[in-house]
């Protein structure tokens, strides 16, 4: 005998009705085709105005840079309290080993990545990529010699303790590049406004301050990352 | 014109693959279908690349493939411990 | 030895970074040096400790690398040749074969060229390396059409076309 | 000119002949490890096949720079990924018809030892 | 001029250089926070003393044009938040110096990245820029929930967490649909092109704001979290949660409201009433569950839920007497449920335990705290000379000012029921059996002066308070102008 | 642009759907975070206009999509990213504690 679940019919009458609601404002909103000047300035003047090819990262590291603070600030507390909520050998994982085949060439792999996760940094502002690709390819690094090697062979090398300092050290460059606004004379986070170097467009060296926050958030966004599976993934 | 062709032939495969992605009867089935689906798309992306000549669809495929890669042995790592899942319903 | 051997990494780092940029500016070949340098360092001498470097047999010998050329046109010979035969297989109504896991010792000795050897194995269809035994240098190889039940014939059909270049580009 | 877009052409279907029969591969093969040689090899195959064939179109320049280096990182990992999935397999006892199973005798002298 | 963005900056700036301190040495901590909360608070003082002069203030981050990037302003609306912030910063790190004993740095940072959260939700003028920040405040708030290790407090983190993460989802969803809608992400800009939409179309974006927002100040079918994460974690948590970060979240959805949808809209289409109602159902649920409860915490907890009633129908009058009666409660109610907090805190320490029965007879073992938190019950209540007095008379006058006789006896309604549980509480503590063994114990307990100070200084507010609410209702008689009136608030960025 | 919105909606729908029924604490886990892809699903449709190219303008193009909702994505999916590891860990940390996933079981075991 089968007994009907009314909690079920319920939730699913009620995420219906939610659903058509979507739609219908979806539709509704959609139907409205508001022009979107704040983006069309940025395609028609962010090149000029910030020097970076790249409209995304102008967005992240200039007009909006403000939300890029405040996202680091999430990766941040998130990796902290993932070490804090998580902090002794606790779970288990990871059982299996790798053949020395599998090692060889993820050893043989690492320092492309190296080069290939620099190269998203540093051409964030001209190339789809920028600190948080670069960071994500740092931090997919370590997940590999934690999952080929293990986590001690990880630990011995760079330990939680270790990998948080840097991240330190990464947030607060973002806030010093921040401050370097205030001091040209602006407001802060300002950047190509205040008259700081934009460059030409579509050389490596321009964009004012933008590579050297990409290089302060990829800092931080692989080391946080890092530490967030630093602590998920541990070894008995 | 062909290489429109060529995204939609390749993009066919994908979707036949995606078939053993849904039944596998084992979850190294998916994933092997998940590599191969990736690895199709990967070309999915570079053929975009070369028809509007732009390189940074190169840059996303590197980019994708190196995640694909970490993402494949991880999975396979996880899931080759024998019994795993036997262990997990106890 | 070790300067050497970070040097010669840093080299071919920076050709993958030349590829990757694909300009000749100043500032971009400078950064992509300097870079280039801190790879090979950090990824040799931090993250990867003894044994799991780029081994020994590096910095390959200018023989090696004019082997690896001359290695990569054959291994793509035996590719295509092999191909065929899958697709035919695949394409067989009946799918004809005889699955099996067969055993292939090897007298390469190092780490570094079994993996090349397990690996070429494996990019060759109608065989892919399943397991390796490090001490008895033995490897465990799937095969989808076994045709010899002979070790020595197995040998000679699977390892041996790819052993004898293997052995030259890391010497 | 034409011997070249014949090349590329040519590449470009056998690359595409390769995907299919990757795709048809997975459909057909009755158990993981024949699956498997088409998932890694055929696969990795059609990828190069296509990629070169766009090399050969493109000529030299940046972006056929940029996907020599593509066709460098698949030839290194494909193979990789199809030996970690297939011992897995092994390892977790996934094993379909074989006419001859050498490995057994490892597995379970590495059982006793433990 | 850079004072709004240092009061993101200096905590942020802590939150930051704390692991480089850990990792060094734990001796400078204290220090750090000490002076970064002493700064934040000096900063507060500093706009609330200056509120005629100063105020309104925008402040454009990366020195764009105003329509491009994002905004900071904060005008005499904002002081309502910073006039609570003012006093439980300080106050708040002065008490969880003896409170927290482990893992000290992880505390100041979390504590930390919730003032940065709170000043950010506060001040920003653009919608995602808060929706950000809300993440933040949210993020260190799950935290702080699973900070004691206890079970319940893992298990509540985690209910917390689902539903906050889905209301999240809908808040965000909301601002994407303000952004198809309009092409811009601005405060300021969105009323004039928001007002095309079909009326449904609004509705809707209004339910949507309103569940985003509704988890995280416990409107009643939404309140779930809200008893189990009180219940097992520290004290500094409780109060900044009832003092600021609920009131944080309500604060924003009237801003969102009034600011983006207007008053009129919102009062053809009954969404006030539909706010008022739904209210007074919030606080009588509030009060009636708060009957049944044995936990202190838990109680207290659903006492909050219902004082947030109190606040929703103050607001949701629409008139200039209602938004400074919300606002003087919203302030007051802060100080008043911090202060009760503090007071419980150190009860505990005689007592062991928060639930009722074994806080008995409590009074001669600590009488000046017992004292102390007694009048905050009272004053909670509503007995006239105190502050709650004040608050509850101000929102009833309004009530009858603006027509809604109803509301107004439901307030008195739920004052007496309120009434009723504070009372049981006060003859628990002063008439309960005296249980010798637990006395011996808790003289051992002695109360250091950071953990009485708080207590007492806010007491002493909540006095004063109650005496001359003129202090308070000068501070923010001219929210409702930055409020009810969209042009005023537009014009801070584009007009004059 | 306008097929994505009901995939959209039914992401979203079947995401709180598996939120509000099931008891397995990673199954809630994956709801959230499907209804969370849905949300960047629709940030990547609002940006799209026909014909129009990534914006990234080494020269000039004449329709460019709309970078800035393609930016609010990426903050939201790190956002997204930091939530859910969180929850992982406490779930790690609940597990560990009543050796259950069950989310009513362990209401029950706290009594």
């Amino acid at each position: 005998m089968k007994k009907i679940n009314f909690d079920k019919v319920f939730s699913f009458i009620l995420v219906s009705l939610l659903g058509l609601f979507i739609m219908k404002v979806l539709y509704s909103v959609a139907g409205e085709e508001a022009a979107r000047f704040t983006a069309d300035h940025y395609i028609s003047y962010g090149v000029d105005e910030t020097g970076a090819i790249n409209i995304i990262t102008a967005i992240l590291f200039d007009y909006r840079a403000f939300d890029t603070l405040g996202e680091a600030t999430v990766i941040f507390t998130a990796a902290s309290v993932v070490a804090l909520l998580l902090p002794r050998h606790e779970a288990s994982m990871l059982k299996t080993e790798f053949t020395p085949v599998v090692q060889q060439s993820i050893a043989f792999i690492l320092p492309f990545l190296w080069i290939i996760s620099i190269f998203l940094i540093s051409y964030g502002h001209l190339s789809p990529g920028g600190g948080f690709s670069g960071g994500v390819i740092i931090s997919a690094m370590s997940i590999l010699i934690i999952f080929t090697y293990g986590y001690r062979y990880m630990t011995r090398r760079f330990n939680v303790k270790k990998l948080s300092l840097i991240e330190d050290i990464g947030a607060l460059a973002f806030l010093t590049i921040g401050l370097a606004g205030i001091i040209a004379g602006g407001t802060f986070l300002a950047n190509s406004q205040v008259g700081i170097y934009p460059g030409p467009p579509g050389e490596l060296l321009s964009g004012g301050l933008m590579p050297l926050s990409n290089f302060a958030v990829a800092a931080k966004v692989g080391t946080g990352l890092s530490v967030i599976f630093l602590s998920l993934a541990r070894e008995d | 014109m062909q290489l429109t062709v060529l995204i939609l032939i390749v993009l066919f495969c994908a979707a036949i693959s995606f078939y053993r992605l849904l039944s596998g009867p084992h979850v190294l089935d998916r994933i092997a279908a998940i590599n191969a689906i990736g690895i199709m798309l990967l070309t999915v992306l570079v053929i975009l690349g070369s028809l509007y000549g732009r390189a940074l669809f190169i840059d996303v495929a590197l980019v994708y493939g190196v995640l694909l890669f970490v993402d494949v042995l991880v999975m396979a790592k996880y899931f080759g411990s024998p019994d795993k899942s036997e262990e997990g319903n106890q | 030895m070790k300067v050497k051997e970070i040097l010669s990494l840093s080299l071919i780092l920076f050709i993958f970074w030349l590829g990757l940029t694909a300009s000749l500016e100043p500032q971009e070949l400078i950064v992509g040096a300097v870079i280039s340098l801190f790879a090979a360092y950090f990824s040799t001498q931090v993250l990867l400790g003894r044994g799991m470097s780029w081994g020994e047999g590096f910095p390959p010998t200018f023989r090696g690398v004019l082997f690896t050329f001359y290695y990569f046109p054959i291994y793509l010979w035996y590719e295509i040749k092999a191909h065929l035969q899958v697709i035919y297989i695949i394409l067989h109504p009946r799918l004809p074969m005889k699955p099996g896991i067969v055993k292939v010792p090897t007298d390469l000795d190092s780490n570094y060229r079994i993996t090349g050897l397990a690996n070429s194995i494996t990019m060759t269809p109608g065989t892919l390396t399943v397991d390796i035994d490090e001490e008895e240098a033995l490897l465990y190889i799937h095969w989808i059409e076994v045709e010899a039940r002979d070790p020595y014939e197995i040998r000679e059909a699977l390892a041996v076309p790819f052993e004898k270049y293997l052995r030259r580009i890391h010497e | 000119m034409i011997i070249q877009d014949i090349l590329a052409g040519f590449l470009m279907i056998s690359g595409v002949i390769f995907f299919l029969t990757t795709a048809i591969a997975l459909l057909r093969f009755p158990d993981f490890f024949s699956r498997m040689h088409a998932a890694s090899k055929c696969l990795v195959g059609g990828g190069i096949s296509i990629i070169f064939g766009l090399i050969i179109q493109e000529g030299i320049s940046p972006l056929s720079l940029r996907l020599l280096l593509l066709i460098i990182f698949l030839l290194i990992t494909t193979p990789v990924v199809g030996h970690a999935l297939t011992r897995s397999a092994y390892q977790y006892g996934y094993l379909g018809e074989m006419v001859q199973d050498d490995m057994k005798d490892m597995k379970t002298g590495n059982d006793s030892n433990d | 001029m850079h004072l709004p963005i240092l009061l993101i900056l200096i905590p942020l700036f802590t939150v930051f250089s704390l692991g480089l301190f850990a990792f060094f040495s734990k001796k400078y901590i204290i220090p750090l926070v000490f002076t970064s909360s002493l700064a934040s608070t000096a900063i507060i003082f500093y706009f609330i003393f200056n509120r005629e002069t100063r105020l309104p203030f925008s402040y454009n981050l990366g020195s764009w044009q105003p329509d491009l990037a994002i905004n900071i302003l904060v005008d005499h609306y904002t002081l309502v938040i910073f006039a609570a912030m003012g006093l439980m910063i300080l106050l708040s790190v002065i008490y969880s110096l003896t409170e927290i004993t482990r893992n000290k740095a992880k505390f100041y940072l979390l504590l930390n990245v919730l003032f940065v959260g709170i000043a950010g939700m506060v001040m920003t003028a653009d919608l995602f820029n808060f929706y950000v920040f809300f993440e933040i405040t949210s993020i260190s708030s799950y935290a702080l929930v699973a900070y004691n290790d206890k079970d319940i407090s893992l298990e509540a983190a985690f209910k917390y967490l689902m539903l906050g993460t889905v209301s999240a989802v809908f808040l965000l969803l909301a601002i994407i649909l303000t952004y198809m809608a309009t092409g811009t992400l601005n405060m300021v800009l969105i009323p004039e092109r928001l007002g095309n939409l079909p009326v449904l179309t609004r509705q809707i974006l209004i339910a949507f704001y309103l569940i985003g927002l509704g988890v995280k100040f416990a409107i009643v079918p939404l309140h779930t979290w809200l008893p189990d994460a009180y219940v097992g974690v520290p004290i500094t948590y409780n109060v900044l949660s009832s003092a600021l970060i609920i009131k944080t979240q309500f604060f924003v959805l009237m801003r969102i409201l009034y600011i983006l949808f207007g008053l009129n809209f919102l009062q053809d289409n009954m969404i006030t009433t539909i706010l008022l109602v739904w209210g007074i159902f919030s606080m009588l649920f509030g009060h009636a569950a708060a009957f049944q409860q044995n936990n202190l915490k838990r109680l207290l907890g659903y006492s909050t839920i219902a004082q947030m009633g109190y606040v929703i129908i103050a607001f949701s009058l629409g008139t200039p007497a209602g938004i400074v009666a919300g606002s003087f409660h919203m302030v007051n109610h802060g100080i008043m449920k911090g202060a009760v907090f503090f007071a419980a805190g150190n009860l505990h320490k005689a007592a062991g335990s928060y639930q009722l029965n074994k806080m008995q007879g409590l009074a001669d073992i600590m009488p000046k705290t017992s004292l102390i938190f007694v009048l905050l019950l009272l004053s909670m209540v509503g007995i006239p000379p105190l502050s709650g007095f004040a608050s509850k008379w101000l929102i009833l006058e309004a009530a009858l000012e603006a027509g809604y006789l109803l509301p107004g006896f439901m307030i008195i309604l739920g004052s007496f029921l309120s009434l009723g549980y504070y009372l049981s509480i006060i003859i628990n503590i002063y008439t309960g059996e005296k249980d010798l063994s637990k006395k011996s114990s808790a003289r051992a307990v002695g109360l250091k002066i950071n953990e009485i100070l708080p207590a007492a200084a806010l007491t002493a507010v909540c006095i004063i308070l109650g005496l001359y609410p003129a202090i308070l209702t000068g501070l923010i008689d001219r929210a409702p102008e930055f409020l009810l009136e969209q042009l005023n608030y537009i014009n801070i960025i584009i007009g004059g | 642009m306008i097929l994505v919105f009901p995939a959209i909606a039914i992401l979203i729908s079947m995401g709180i759907y598996a939120v509000l029924t099931q008891k397995n604490m990673i199954r809630i886990i994956i709801g959230i975070s499907i209804v969370e892809s849905a949300i960047i699903l629709l940030l990547g449709a609002i940006s799209y206009i026909p014909d129009g190219v990534a914006p990234i303008l080494d020269q000039p193009y004449d329709t460019v999509v709309d970078p800035l909702p393609q930016a609010l994505g990426l903050t939201a999916v790190v956002i997204n990213a930091s939530t859910t590891a969180i929850m992982l860990a406490l779930v790690i940390k609940l597990y560990n504690r009543y050796q259950t996933l069950d989310i009513h079981e362990i209401r029950k075991l706290r009594g």
